[in-house]
This record gives structure tokens, sequence and C-alpha cells, in this order.
């Protein structure tokens, strides 16, 4: 079972059993939650918590892993709160063989660099992009339309940026 | 007694005729702009930078040559077939002969791999 | 070079205009369109081309791969940023005289999506010829698009554009 | 090697010289986005030894539309638009795994009948998903007919969800807090004389198919996933029951009152792409037994969540009731609040396991929505299964994938 002082937080979010992990020790939480049982890596992504006021979050960027066990038939999800520019955690893609597009898809769309990965290189976005899209500081884009409300805000970055 | 060849020779000219004038009509009247990037080589809408004259794998040549054997084997049966009639049992024999070498080779090529791939 | 020489150095006269209206019928009903299938448009482009809304009365059954075959281009999906260079390849590829569909409303105008990641129009890259509405739009659609584009053709003669 | 380092190994573009089995040099061809057979603007990169593939690196992205932050953008209820559009051959699934989430967020549970009418749009997507899918893959590997066939069907089912939702396609029939609308008779007429129908067509497939020797030696022993690759490489839907792995979350983690259908997992121990066929051939078997329950136990009642917050009130109410007025101007305004937390709810569509994870943070627009794609995990195992075959296999293998390219991008 996974060691106790790795698990900063515990929680349970509308059904979703999950933990907060410390983003150094992340490789050591996830190796021991493989040997535990949960041996597939659904899917991993982050979270910008820029100006978020429903709660008191660590850190600006929130890494999560959703892992299953698919014989017990249980999922945890792994939270790991990172800051810094650009934020830096480390990659689990020999771990889990899943992790390698979706690590090269968050680098791209939030800009989290994972080291050790064999080819950190942008995955949707064309490769002379700049910036990361998904970012709350990044406009929407698009065209502005007539008469919209909504798309003049879209043009510049959010107000709470 | 050449003569017997002439009508032969109006066919081959007829459909040299009609094969040039076609070719060369639509080339004369066809609309062509070329311009460099329409000209640039296709390759699903990429432009590839890797040339593509690359030194080819000897499987190529294996098969084509293999093509070229059994295919000439075939021109030898129309002459056969042509004079069928007079060379009687002679010839009906002679190119079962001729045909069962060929098996063989055939045989021996398929056991021992020549057509598969890898 | 050819008929359009004849046209510059007669002019417009009896014989250029009824040569004119042949070409006309002669490119108008036999419209070979490249498969630009991109996104769900694609999947009602080819439901059109099957048994059931048969594109082959109108003479473009022969949905041609290569764009070196093509004379009209159907774009049937959204144009992402990163398809757009591929997209401006594809028609500067094909021979003149070429034609431009656009079906659907993401490649009309960006349609749903007003975002970063999307072209808002493809003739933004390549001169379009026939807008189709509708996200997306009935297999008909496109037979009534293709109509309009045939009545445009035979009105062109020699010279297209 | 072992299969974990295998990962990631990537396709660097050949230097020259790189000497293939017979002295040839690999020569690295584009697969491209513009391409018949690659199901949408997916790129590979092959490298080749002669004909056989020495080297595939699958290069996506160009459909990505940015629906993740166009989402972000959009209130909760105009968010529905979008789930339709990304994974475009299962559009009612997508809504579905949304609607679900977002009331998981907000502790609403829909009344039965709309689980069930849910349950008849989820089998009837799955049903002209896979005819999409039989009907593109046969003509790439010169099945012709096939297609005619297949987009025959298509086209009753297109019918029936423009009867049930007023469009063909992307429905946005399944919605946060129940459905937009209930089925009218004509719909289960449609539905009956489908259901009547749809197994001896099945069958015709079957006929076309299955003892067709072109077909079995396009298909048989290409694109080999052996069952605990496909587990350590995450792939889901037919993929990873092709290769013997009884594993459907309509079965292991049942939703919207799946669990009250009784319907067989079609799983195939063959781990090739006839497999995969005959795995998809039986789900639509499958898929018109659940309808038949569906049709038959269809309960009444309401079909929408009653909450007002949700909601709009019906129209007539709106002449009545000064409540009723205010709701509908918040709603239209403003839209609702979801309280914040966040969820991820898996739902199994024709290509996998779709899931869509929602971050709220108590605002009226979602903080984070992220849509697990069955498709972006199962494109990774592309490279596996491709090495050592032919140039003409990769087609085989692309189609067997069943990979929607706009699922991949997003």
């Amino acid at each position: 079972m996974i060691a106790d002082q790795l698990i900063t937080d515990k929680g349970n979010s509308a059904g979703d059993e999950w933990i907060t992990v410390p983003a150094p020790r992340l490789r050591e939480a996830l190796a021991a939650l493989k040997e535990d049982g949960y041996r597939l890596l659904v899917f991993l992504t982050c979270v910008d918590h820029l100006a978020d006021s429903s709660r008191e979050w660590p850190a600006r960027f929130e890494v999560l892993y959703e892992l299953r066990d698919m014989e017990k038939l249980r999922d945890l999800r792994v939270r790991a709160f990172v800051d810094g520019d650009p934020p830096q955690i480390d990659s689990v893609h020999d771990l889990f063989p899943p992790a390698n597009w979706d690590e090269r898809e968050t680098y791209d769309l939030f800009g989290v660099v994972f080291n050790g990965h064999p080819e950190l290189t942008r995955i949707l976005m064309p490769d002379d992009w700049v910036g990361h899209p998904l970012r709350r500081d990044y406009p929407v884009g698009g065209e502005p339309v007539e008469f919209s409300e909504e798309h003049e805000t879209w043009q510049t970055p959010p107000p709470e940026a | 007694m050449l003569e017997s060849y002439v009508p032969l020779l109006i066919y081959v000219l007829i459909v040299l005729g009609l094969v040039g004038t076609v070719a060369s009509l639509s080339f004369v009247l066809g609309p062509s702009k070329p311009t460099r990037k329409k000209l640039a080589p296709y390759e699903s809408g990429i432009i590839p930078e890797t040339p593509a004259m690359r030194r080819l794998s000897v499987r190529f040549y294996l098969t084509a040559m293999l093509f070229i054997i059994f295919d000439v084997e075939a021109v030898f049966f129309y002459p056969w077939a042509v004079l069928m009639r007079q060379l009687k049992w002679f010839g009906l024999i002679e190119m079962f002969v001729f045909m069962g070498v060929l098996l063989v080779a055939l045989a021996y090529i398929w056991r021992n791999g020549g057509f598969d791939w890898d | 070079m050819g008929l359009e020489d004849l046209v510059d150095s007669l002019g417009q006269n009896v014989l250029t205009t009824t040569l004119g209206k042949v070409l006309g019928w002669g490119r108008g009903n036999s419209v070979w369109p490249a498969q630009f299938g991109l996104a769900c448009c694609a999947i009602e482009m080819i439901s059109t081309a099957t048994a059931g809304v048969d594109i082959a009365r109108f003479g473009s059954e022969a949905m041609r791969a290569s764009p070196r075959q093509a004379d009209l281009m159907i774009v049937s999906g959204r144009v992402s940023q990163k398809m757009a260079p591929i997209l401006r390849t594809i028609y500067d590829q094909m021979p003149e005289p070429k034609w431009v569909i656009s079906m659907g409303a993401c490649a009309s105008t960006g349609g749903v999506f007003n975002n970063y990641a999307l072209l808002q129009g493809v003739d933004k890259v390549v001169p379009v010829d026939v807008y189709i509405p509708g996200c997306p739009p009935r297999p008909e659609d496109l037979l009534n698009a293709l109509m309009i584009l045939q009545e445009r053709i035979k009105a062109q003669g020699i010279i297209t554009r | 090697m072992s299969i974990e380092d295998m990962t990631g190994q990537g396709v660097t573009i050949t230097q020259t010289g790189e000497h293939g089995a017979f002295g040839g040099e690999l020569l690295t061809i584009n697969f491209g986005p513009h391409h018949p057979s690659t199901h949408g603007v997916l790129r590979l990169i092959v490298d080749l030894d002669g004909e056989q593939v020495k080297r595939v690196k699958p290069i996506i992205g160009y459909l990505h539309t940015g629906i993740e932050k166009q989402m972000e953008a959009l209130r909760w209820q105009q968010g529905v638009v979008c789930t339709d559009r990304h994974d475009y051959l299962s559009p009612p699934i997508n809504n579905l795994a949304y609607a679900l989430a977002v009331e998981r967020l907000m502790g609403v549970e829909v009344p039965p009948r709309a689980q069930a009418l849910r349950v008849i749009m989820s089998e009837l997507t799955r049903l002209s998903s896979h005819l999409v899918w039989l009907g593109t893959s046969g003509i790439e590997l010169g099945a012709m007919s096939v297609l005619m066939y297949c987009f025959r069907e298509r086209d009753t089912i297109m019918d029936m969800n423009e009867e049930i939702s007023g469009f063909r396609m992307h429905t946005s029939y399944i919605r946060p807090g129940g459905v937009m609308a209930d089925a009218t008779p004509r719909f289960f007429d449609l539905l009956g004389k489908f259901l009547h129908e749809m197994p001896g067509h099945i069958d015709e497939y079957e006929d076309l198919l299955t003892m067709n020797p072109i077909w079995r030696a396009r298909t048989i022993g290409i694109g080999r996933l052996a069952p605990e690759v496909a587990k350590v490489v995450g792939a889901s839907g037919p993929m990873i029951r092709g290769s013997g792995i009884a594993w459907d979350l309509r079965k292991v983690m049942p939703y919207s009152g799946y669990e009250n259908y009784d319907f067989e997992v079609a799983t195939n121990d063959g781990c090739d792409c006839y497999a995969r066929y005959l795995v998809r051939i039986k789900e639509m078997r499958e898929a018109v037994k659940i309808l038949e329950q569906a049709v038959d136990r269809l309960p009444d009642g309401p079909i929408n969540v009653d909450d007002r917050k949700m909601l709009p009130p019906p129209r007539e109410e709106l002449e009545t009731s000064m409540e009723a007025v205010i709701h509908h101007f918040k709603l239209f305004t403003e839209g609702y609040s979801v309280p914040p937390g966040d969820v991820y709810v898996a739902v199994e569509s024709g290509r996998g396991e779709n899931g869509c994870y929602i971050s709220s943070d108590g605002t009226h627009k979602p903080r984070r929505v992220k849509f697990r794609s069955a498709s972006f995990v199962n494109l990774q195992a592309l490279e596996r299964m491709a090495l050592d075959h032919m140039v003409a296999d990769l087609v085989a293998i692309i189609g067997t994938a069943d990979t929607v390219l706009g699922d991949v991008d997003r």
C-alpha cells in the first residue's frame, strides 16, 4: 500500500476517490500504486487554477493522474500541484505507456515540462506555435463577432489573469 | 509476296494516326500552366525533404526477374499455336516437355521461398 | 497555347462562344471532386456518394484521391491552423480549371468554434466558389451546391477565371 | 525488449545510409494527412525496407479544434454543442458522458424514462458508428458494395435521429438534466421496423465479408495485439475485446441504467483485425437486442429532472407564476452554476472508453473539461501493431483501430 506520509491530502469528490501527492515524489507514489494493483493509467491532464476562488490551491497548476484497477474495479485520482515557469514534474511514461502522448499533449497545451520524457515536443499544435493555449491567461482567440458581448471578452485574456 | 502484309500495314498506320492525333490534340488544346508549386512532388499534402531516389531492396529485382522469365514463356506459345495443325503430335508433346521444364522451375522457386516477401 | 490563345486572337465571336458552350457542357457534367474529407462533413460527403443520395447522377461519382486528377475540391470539415498550409499545397497541385466548394459552417466561417485553433473560413486560404451552410449539411445540400456550381461552370466558357 | 521500454521510441527521420535487411536503404514516406484511407487527417511517417514497414510514427493535430478551450468559454448548457462534434461518429454517447458528469456534480438523478431514452440513443449511435466503420474499412480493402449496404442502414438511423431530435448527426439530444424531447410515436414505428429488419441486414454483411477469401487474407494475422500488450497500452473497446479480454464499461461499471439489460460482451481471442471485425459485428447484434429490451420496457413518466435551477420551466407556466419567469430569465442570461469539485465519468463508445472529466470552480462556466478519447490511446498501439507488416496492411491496421481524428485531436 502507498506509504502514508506520501499522501498530503485525501478525499472524495462526487463519488471519485482522490489523493494529493507532493510533486517531487510523484514517481515513487505512482510506482507504489502500480504495485498495489492500479495498473491502468486512464488519462493524465492538468488544470490551471489561476485566480480560482473556489478553494485554497497549494499551487497554480494541478497535474492529475486517473488510475484504475481493472481487477477490483476501483478508480483513484492522484493530484500533484506544480508551480514555476515552466512547471516541472517527473515523467512516468515508462511506468504507464499511455502517458507518453498524454504528457506531450499536456506539455503542448499547458507548458508543463515532464523531465525524462523521450520526445517532449508539440503533438497537437503546429510546431512553430508560440504559447500554451489552455492556460487561463491565454485568450480564446478567434474573430471578434459584432453584437455579441461574449466574444469581445475572448480577445483579451480573462479579467482574472 | 509482300502484298499479303498490306492490310496489316494499313491497320498499323491507322492506329498510329489515331493515337497520335488524340495525344497531340489534348497536348495542344489543353490549358497547361505549370507553376513551381504545382509541379512539386505530391506526397499526401507534405512536400518531402528526404530524397526519393534511394537504393532499392534486392527483392524488387528478384520479383521482376521472375516475372520476366514466366512472361517470356508465354511468348513461345503464339508461334506454336499458329502451327499446331501441321506439327501434329510431335508439336504437342514438344510443347508439354517445354512447359514441364518451366513448371519444375516454378515449383523449385516456390518451395525455396522465392515468392514470399520477408 | 491552345484554346485560350484562340480566344485572345479571335476575340468573342460565334466560333469561340459556341466552342465555349461545348467546353462548359463537358466540364460541367464531369466535375471530379478531390476527396478532402476532414471532419463530420466528410461522413455526410461519403453518404452523398453512396446509393441513397447518389452523386453519380451528376457525374461527380469518381472521388479522386490525388489532386492531379481532380478539378473540384470539396473542403468538408473544419480546417485547423496546422492543416491550412497543406490545404493550400493540395489546391496548388490541382490542374486548372479548378473550383472549390466549402462544405459546412466550419469550412465556410469557422462555424461553432471561434477560437485560436481553427481557420475562420477556408476562403482565407483558397478562392471559394460555392458555400454550403449547415453543420453538417444534408447530402441533398451538397447536391444543390454541385448543381449551382455546374450552372456556373457552363456559363464560364473557355477561359474560366 | 520489454513492452514498457518499447514506448516512446518515436521515429527519427532516417539518415541516409541506414540499411534494411537486403541491403536496400530505408525509404521514409508520408502516409500523409490528405490520404483516402486514414479515416481522417492522420499523418504517419513510415520507414520502409522495400515493402516492409520498419518504423511508424503517427503525427496528429491536423484537426485540433480547441474544443476544451471553447467549452471553458461557454456556459454549462451551451457546452453540449461542443461535445457532439469532437467524436463525430458517436455524438449522443459524448453528450451522455458530459451530461452524467454534470449531473453527478450537481447531485441530481434523471428519471428512469430519460435513462431508457439515453440507452436507446446510445445503442443507435453505436450501430451507426460501427456501420460507418464497416463501410469505410470495407471500401479501403476493396469491398465496394459493403459501403453501399452499410450506409443504407445508416441513413435509416439518421432518419430516426432526425425524427427524435430534428438533426441527422449531431443531435445534442442528451443534455445535463435529462433529454431534449420525448420520443414521438413515429419514432417508435421507425425503430420497430428497423429492429425487425436489422438482424437480416447484419447477416447480409456477414455473407459479404466473413467467409470472403480476400477479406480473410487481408485481415487474418494482420495487426496482432497480444492481450497483455493491449492491457499495458491501455487499449479499450473492440481493440481490447478483440484480444480476448471481456472489458466493457457497460457491464463492468454500468451507468444510465445499463445494469438492467441483459446482453453479452462480444469478445474474440484472435488478437488480429479479423477478430476485431467479428467483435464489432457481434456488438451490432447485441445493440439490436438491447434496443428491443429498451423499447419493450420503456417506463413512462417525466423525461427531465424537475430542478428549476437547471432546466427552464414549461412554456405555459410562464404566464401564471412569477418564479417561473425569474427562473427562465436567470437561466437564459447567466445559466446555472455547478458546485465546486471535479468528477470523471467514463462511457463505452463505439471506439472504446470515451470519458469526460470536469473540474468546476462554482462559477457558471467550467474551469476545465477534458475528454478522455479512446482513439487517442488506441492510436498509440498502432506503432506496435504495424511493425514488420506490408505497406498495404497499414491500411487494414488503421481501419481496425477505428480512430476518429476529431476524437484524437479534440
